[in-house]
């Protein structure tokens, strides 16, 4: 029989680019496996969600189970979409695939969640870990005022205190920010040795690292630690303004290992303006995933033995080895301290340290 | 023309037929069976634009913050069926309650002003309620959005199903008794004197008609039905996102009710019945170039005359569209 | 007056309206250069529908209109201006968020700004007022603005639509003086249209009068005061 | 102290950036009355033109932002002269969907030629630095924001309120029959005020192009920006627009640095506070 | 005395316009306003009204005190007016717009469920009003489609649909040609005797046909106040408004 998988994201508007990133590398994965998991053709449907649109997403979920009568769902960037399917999925036993959002709760809403992503939580830890092993004992963060910035504040500062270090201020940045250069200098005035950023994709994430240049941060030696801000997505935008700049974060796509070197291969053969970043590799591992569900199944369609088998996978991703934490049934993965290098006239996020394979440290049950 | 023609010309079209041609349509809408999602959203979305069409159409307030009632409706129905009652009806009322509480209180403030002023201030209300929900996560989840509620059958018979049936009658049945309710309100003396308001407000304080009173009820009764709308689609969805307080669900709405017509109230039907089904067909063929289609499409609309792109539409009259032109002939 | 030579303004058969409506149905007019003539008519006849198509502010939908000799059914009503033809309209059309002096500049086309003096001498009460806002001016203010605006573009022809209209019986008296004296020095060839029939008819020397947008009668003013049933006929009014 | 300064030097200059980015609006929208909602698509244009000229074909800053905004102007010249010259006679709902739609069609087109992704104007050497102030520092870029911002307002301030120009354009768009029949060409008058307009908002979408980085849904994104501005201004006073961009963004800049976890609250309860006490802007008088 | 205008004072910044004007206007009496261009007449009748607030002084209605009401206020206690220049709903046949009128009046404009149409009293009522002004042809008609004369007839429906106690017309005969103006006059004739009428005109024949008494305003000041005789004869007036020919 074919297998139905259902794919949703902004394929339109402002985040277009995410859904662009799924379909490269769900169709690049696709590509890799000659359109077959287990034997059975593949067939994938796109639906565009257009942006944060929870009530939108839950009907196209529900045309997805009810009328395509798909076997899968993936995709979701933004968590309150993938809120809204919840007991949708629950009601179907449809196993879904989460390629991107990142609140740590979304896979408990539903036993039929998988989450191939990253948690907030899962990278900031290590970070705060880090720092204070740099000997940093005052830091600041900022962070973007919506929920994934908010979870990245409360794991920097729980896990920065619990080691002795102080956060001496907390600065939440409207997300309508465009210029950053108050929030520079209340940082720069605050006298912390670093500052812990989380920023969504784009524009801000240029509009910060300028404003922290040129408002001499960088010569103060106050350090920018972060961790999806010099995304491979426009990291050439940022020219040197981003060299040096330090990340902790699960995926670089200078990840050097053959799986990685597959990947981004494949991508290209998809379409060559494709990107490897940690949304591709999302959707990428999510299809895998997808992939041994359905050879665990046989094809046919039982959701619960699909997510009974998916709890205890473990392969090999291009971002290192990876596996499904049976209890959260969210991806295990290491956690690495990347640096901004330049590399061939490109620049790259060059992983300098490995801390090793770290679970969800956000959910709590 | 003698006076009867002249009457039967201007007489306004009845509400009750009206309503059954709108449920009629709806009904058949239960023959394809897998659009039923798509149709419930369409009947929400129609029923925002309706009170959309009291502000602008009817009282000629040109508004970009009406999401405002939406979003409180949707927040209040939310938060009651999180908290207090799973019950569809009872959290139907508390959406209807904030819309209209919100209007009323707002409505205080804006109506006040006319035009461009007045447009940018509904922004502004509704911009601030945005920021709000944003920072009292507390109550409605923040960008996380407020989901987890569950919603009881309705009338404790009908339990909302997984391929959407009952949603979309419960959706529908709201639309059809809105409907109902606006169009009686439209065709009162109290319609009319609003309609007049619209076309010549300097003139009516001097035909004793208490102007800022009468915008302001219709501010509120507005409000209560895009309050109504917004926990329709609370209850049918399951959750409640920062989207329905945001600036583009203004917009759209904008947009559908022009593209169906302003001022006649089917046309916030048709408008968004047209521009959901496009938008649906067109991200199901090529999302990429949605804004390829919607843009043209608007363009397309404004420069190609009205009344020919959109004759057919006129088998149903508006109040006094077609009495005018009668009386026209007549005077020739 | 030229008498062997071509109309100052003609028009020949011309049907205009707005839109689906049609108001004037194959009206035919000549305006001699010099003359200063009437159009008279009731209510909705299709005076001000006249002077409009003849400023290209009203559809024509055929005939033609002659300007000097020259087919101007085709040009814009800012060539038709720039061609010497000058319009006070019966809505008076003061811009409102411009102050008096704004007002007059505006009609000052490429004429220097010290002609506004002769606006002024004609209108000492608009000096006065030359800051307030267009909107900010009595009816009568409005309407002196009016005309002294259309003057300053030195118009050959000046269409004036129901001047005399709220002004007080002083300035309306002073007006049409003041018009005396301009077509005396030669100034522009006026078509008048007016409703205060006894003032118009003692002024202008040719009167035309209109009844659903043709001419059906036309002939020499001090004739037409006479005939009391012309007059009531189509005016619905006699001259005591 | 320190942080009072603080706000006032970061509030002016993000003030002039909005001032910058909204006097095209403030001209067509303010003065012609024209609701333009493709103003941002201009802006974009300008902004993608000059990041063409500057980055893919290598001219001077100069010679690429001078010809971009030429360039924009003329397209707002054609495009008036084409479409948009008719729709000023329609409802103000009728401009609203039509320019909107336009702004959508240029939205999925930059996206459709340029892709998603940034686009950077390369900054020459002498506008990449900063200058000292001796308590802290001020970008290069900000000073020519605030220098040119000047310029632009006395500039307008000037054509607008003193030539003759100026009257012939405020005549027309209080009533174009009757301007027409005094012999102003409203067509001349009017096709050149919006390729004026078109022409600042290139200006502005290159100069602001630090803080609002050009990308697609740049003709969109800050929309309600410039609308808040020109509206706190009032309708058709450019010196109302650079007042309200400076207050706007001295509260702004304000919040960001007492009460930043408020988002864009006191932004718009500023709007409202304004606009309650003043209707028609801050510098215009009742009617 | 019906109507008490006690001291009015108004300034446009420091234009001095309405200078402490003081008359009464007795039951069922008819006063005609007039006076030089810019004298204040149409500011005396928006004070009065409602439209604009006076700087000072006192409006009074059958001895109660107006000044603090709002304009829809005043219409309610008997005080209508018509505009100078004409403003009417633009798309609305004419027909409904009288109704709208009579029902403000008879407080019908908050009923919202029964539709307008409804009420044969309202709808007969409008008719006569119409059929008096001869406008029975255009009652199917929006004012965007009819003559400035016919125009002006609609405003004085309207007015005659509010059924008040005391009427002010500014300058309803303006645009109206002498024919249909006596189609005015006559139906301001059989208005019933007990409305009192304040009227602003610079058609002199008319006034001194219409008027029992005239006020003649200049520069914000009465100048004169009598019957049309005395008026006729006043030097004063004759030589800053009637001019030489009257
Ligand atoms: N803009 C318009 N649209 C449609 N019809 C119009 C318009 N203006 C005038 N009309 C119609 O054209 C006819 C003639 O109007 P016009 O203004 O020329 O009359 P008029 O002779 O000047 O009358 P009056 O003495 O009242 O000014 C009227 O019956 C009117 O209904
Ligand atoms: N809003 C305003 N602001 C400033 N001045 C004004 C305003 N309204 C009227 N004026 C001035 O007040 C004076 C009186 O105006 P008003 O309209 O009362 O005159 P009027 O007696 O009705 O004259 P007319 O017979 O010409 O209509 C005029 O000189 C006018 O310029
Ligand atoms: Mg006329
Ligand atoms: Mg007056």
């Amino acid at each position: 029989a074919t297998i139905k998988v259902g794919v949703i994201g902004p394929f339109s508007g402002p985040f277009a680019h995410y859904g662009k990133l799924y379909k490269d590398s769900v169709e690049a994965y696709l590509a890799s496996q000659g359109g077959k998991f287990g034997g059975h053709e593949v067939q994938v449907l796109y639906r565009d969600n257009g942006g944060p649109n929870p009530s939108g997403t839950r009907a196209l979920a529900q045309e997805l189970i009810v009328k395509d009568k798909v076997d899968y769902l993936g995709g979701f960037v933004f968590t309150p979409n993938a809120m809204a399917v919840a007991p949708l999925i629950t009601q179907s036993k449809t196993p879904t695939v989460i390629f991107n959002a990142a609140t740590s709760d979304i896979t408990e809403k539903s036993p039929y969640f998988i989450r191939t992503s990253y948690t907030l939580w899962q990278v900031t830890v290590p970070a705060a870990r880090w720092a204070h092993k740099q000997g940093k004992r005052k830091m600041v963060t900022a962070v973007t005022d919506y929920a994934p910035g908010v979870d990245a504040e409360t794991a920097f500062k729980a896990e920065f205190a619990k080691l002795g270090g102080a956060v001496v201020e907390s600065i939440r940045m409207p997300i309508s920010t465009t210029d950053f250069a108050p929030f520079v200098q209340r940082i720069k005035a605050s006298g912390a040795q670093g500052v812990y950023v989380f920023l969504p994709g784009g524009p801000p994430n240029l509009g910060f690292v300028k404003a922290y240049n040129e408002n001499g941060l960088r010569a103060a030696g106050i350090d920018f630690l972060g961790s999806a801000e010099t995304d491979e997505f426009d990291l050439q935008k940022f020219g040197d303004a981003a060299l040096g700049l330090t990340t902790a974060f699960h995926y670089s796509a200078a990840h050097d290992s053959d799986a990685n070197r597959k990947f981004v291969q494949a991508l290209r053969g998809q379409s060559k303006d494709a990107i490897a970043n940690y949304a591709s590799v999302g959707a990428w591992d999510g299809m895998a995933v997808i992939h041994k569900m359905v050879e665990a199944t046989g094809g046919k369609r039982d959701g619960a033995a699909a997510i009974e088998a998916a709890r205890k996978l473990s392969w090999e991703s291009p971002r290192g080895p990876v596996s499904i934490d049976p209890a959260t049934r969210h991806v295990t993965q290491n956690v690495y301290l990347r640096k901004v290098e330049r590399s061939g006239g490109e620049l790259i996020n060059r992983e300098v340290e490995n801390f090793g394979p770290q679970p969800d440290f956000g959910f709590r049950k | 023309m003698n006076r009867a023609g002249i009457e039967r010309a201007l007489a306004p079209s009845s509400p009750l037929r009206h309503c059954v041609v709108i449920a009629g349509i709806g009904l058949c809408g239960l023959l394809l069976p897998d659009q039923w999602p798509l149709l419930a959203r369409i009947a929400v979305m129609a029923l925002f634009v309706l009170s959309l069409d009291l502000v602008v159409g009817i009282a000629g307030l040109a508004t970009l913050g009406h999401v405002a009632f939406f979003g409180m409706g949707a927040y209040a129905a939310g938060i009651v069926a999180l908290r207090w009652t799973a019950d569809p009806l009872l959290g139907l009322a508390a959406g209807a309650a904030a819309g209209a509480a919100t209007a009323a209180v707002s409505g205080l403030l804006v109506l006040r002003y006319q035009g461009f002023t007045f447009l940018m201030l509904t922004v502004a209300v509704a911009q601030i309620l945005h920021s709000l929900a944003n920072k009292l996560r507390g109550w409605t989840g923040g960008d996380d959005g407020l989901s987890g509620f569950a919603i009881d059958p309705v009338l404790g018979v009908a339990p909302f199903d997984l391929e959407g049936k009952v949603a979309y009658l419960y959706a529908l049945a709201v639309l059809v008794g809105s409907y109902h309710v606006v169009k009686h309100i439209v065709d009162s003396p109290f319609g009319l004197s609003v309609r007049g308001i619209h076309q010549c407000r300097p003139r009516m304080p001097a035909l004793g008609t208490p102007v800022a009173r009468q915008l302001w009820k219709i501010y509120v009764i507005a409000g209560l039905f895009a309050g109504m709308a917004g926990a329709v689609s609370a209850q049918i969805s399951g959750i409640v996102g920062l989207d329905s307080l945001g600036f583009s669900l203004s917009a759209e709405a904008l947009v559908m009710l022009i593209l169906g017509g302003a001022g006649r109230l089917y046309g916030a039907l048709v408008g968004a019945a047209i521009f959901m089904v496009l938008h649906h067909t067109a991200s199901s063929i090529n999302p990429y170039h949605w804004l390829f289609v919607i843009g043209g499409l608007l363009m397309v609309i404004v420069l190609v005359p009205r009344e020919s792109l959109a004759s057919w539409l006129r088998a149903i009259p508006r109040p006094w569209a077609n009495g005018a032109r009668a009386g026209r002939r007549e005077a020739a | 007056m030229n008498p062997g030579g071509a109309p100052l303004l003609e028009l020949q058969g011309v049907v205009a309206g707005y839109g689906p409506v049609t108001v004037l149905d194959g009206l035919a007019l000549a305006v001699e250069a010099g003359s200063l003539t009437a159009l008279l008519g009731r209510n909705g006849v299709g005076k001000s529908t006249t002077l409009k198509a003849v400023m290209g502010l009203a559809q024509v939908k055929a005939g033609r209109i002659l300007f000097e000799g020259r087919d101007i059914t085709h040009c814009r009503p800012d060539e038709r201006a720039g061609l010497g033809l000058g319009y006070v309209p019966q809505t008076r059309d003061i811009f409102a968020s411009l102050s008096v002096e704004e007002n007059l500049v505006a009609g000052l086309k490429r004429f220097p700004a010290g002609d506004l003096d002769q606006a002024y001498a004609l209108f000492p009460r608009l000096r006065e007022r030359r800051r307030n806002r267009g909107n900010q001016l009595s009816g009568g203010e409005q309407q002196m603005l009016s005309v002294a605006r259309a003057l300053l573009g030195r118009p050959r022809l000046l269409l004036l639509d129901e001047p005399l209209e709220g002004l007080a019986p002083v300035i309306c008296q002073e007006l049409l003086e003041a018009f005396r004296r301009l077509a005396a020095q030669g100034g522009p060839t006026m078509l008048i249209v007016e409703q205060q029939v006894h003032e118009v008819l003692a002024f202008a020397r040719q009167g035309v009068i209109l009844e659903r947008g043709s001419v059906v009668h036309q002939g020499d003013c001090a004739q037409l005061r006479t005939r009391d049933d012309i007059l009531d006929r189509y005016l619905g009014m006699a001259v005591a | 102290m320190q942080i009072l300064a603080n706000i006032l030097i970061d509030g002016i200059s993000y003030g002039m950036v909005l001032f910058i980015i909204s006097v095209g609006l403030s001209i067509t929208l303010g003065l012609m009355r024209f609701i333009n909602l493709a103003h941002g698509a201009f802006a974009m244009t300008g902004g993608y033109l000059a990041a063409w000229f500057v980055r893919i074909q290598s001219w001077d800053f100069a010679a690429g932002v001078a010809a971009a905004v030429v360039l924009t102007a003329a397209l707002g010249a054609v495009l008036e002269a084409v479409v948009l010259r008719r729709l000023y006679r329609r409802s103000e709902l009728d401009q609203v969907l039509f320019t909107i739609g336009l702004a959508f069609v240029f939205v999925a087109a930059t996206n459709l030629v340029f892709g998603p992704q940034v686009q950077l104007i390369p900054l020459p050497p002498w506008l990449a630095g900063s200058v000292d102030l001796g308590m802290r520092t001020l970008p290069m870029q900000r000073v020519l924001v605030i220098a040119m911002g000047v310029a632009v307002a006395l500039l307008c301030g000037l054509v607008v309120a003193r030539s003759r120009f100026g009257v012939w354009l405020r005549a027309a768009v209080d009533n174009k029959d009757a301007a027409a029949a005094l012999g102003i060409n409203i067509r001349l008058v009017s096709g050149l005020t919006f390729a004026a307009g078109c022409g600042l908002a290139a200006l502005g979408g290159v100069l602001g192009a630090e803080l609002m980085p050009l990308e697609p849904y740049y003709a969109l994104k800050y929309l309600v920006l410039v609308l808040v501005v020109v509206a706190v201004g009032g309708m058709g006073s450019i010196a109302g627009t650079l007042a309200a961009a400076l207050l706007l963004g001295v509260i702004e800049t304000a919040s960001k640095y007492l009460a930043s976890e408020y988002g864009s609250l006191f932004f718009f309860v500023a709007m409202i506070l304004v606009l309650s006490a003043r209707p028609q802007g801050l510098l215009r008088r009742a009617a | 005395m019906t109507l008490s205008i006690r001291k009015l004072d108004k300034s446009f910044g420091g234009l001095h316009v309405t200078r402490s004007v003081s008359f009464d206007l007795g039951r069922g009496e008819r006063v005609a306003l007039i006076g030089p261009n810019g004298a204040g007449k149409t500011t005396l009748v928006n004070l009065i009204s409602g439209t604009l607030k006076p700087g000072g002084g006192e409006v009074l209605l059958e001895g109660r005190r107006l000044t603090h009401l709002s304009q829809a206020r005043r219409v309610a206690c008997g005080l209508a007016r018509t505009f100078q220049i004409t403003t009417l709903p633009a798309h609305m046949p004419v027909l409904n717009q009288v109704e709208m009128a009579i029902h403000a009046r008879l407080g019908m404009a908050h009923r919202w469920w029964r539709p307008f149409s409804a009420c044969r009293e309202v709808r007969d009522e409008a008719w006569s009003i119409l059929e008096r002004l001869a406008l029975e042809p255009a009652a199917a008609q929006a004012p965007s489609g009819l003559a400035y004369g016919e125009q002006r007839l609609v405003e004085m429906a309207l007015a005659l649909a509010l059924r008040p106690a005391v009427l002010m017309l500014d300058e309803p005969m303006a645009g109206v040609p002498r024919g249909e103006g006596r189609t005015v006059l006559r139906a301001l004739e059989d208005l019933p005797g007990s409305l009192s009428i304040l009227m602003i005109e610079h058609d002199m024949d008319l006034v001194f046909s219409f008027a029992q008494r005239i006020i003649v305003l200049a520069e914000g000041r009465i100048m004169a106040e009598g019957t049309p005789d005395e008026i006729r004869r006043h030097p004063e007036v004759r030589a800053a408004y009637l001019g030489a020919k009257s």
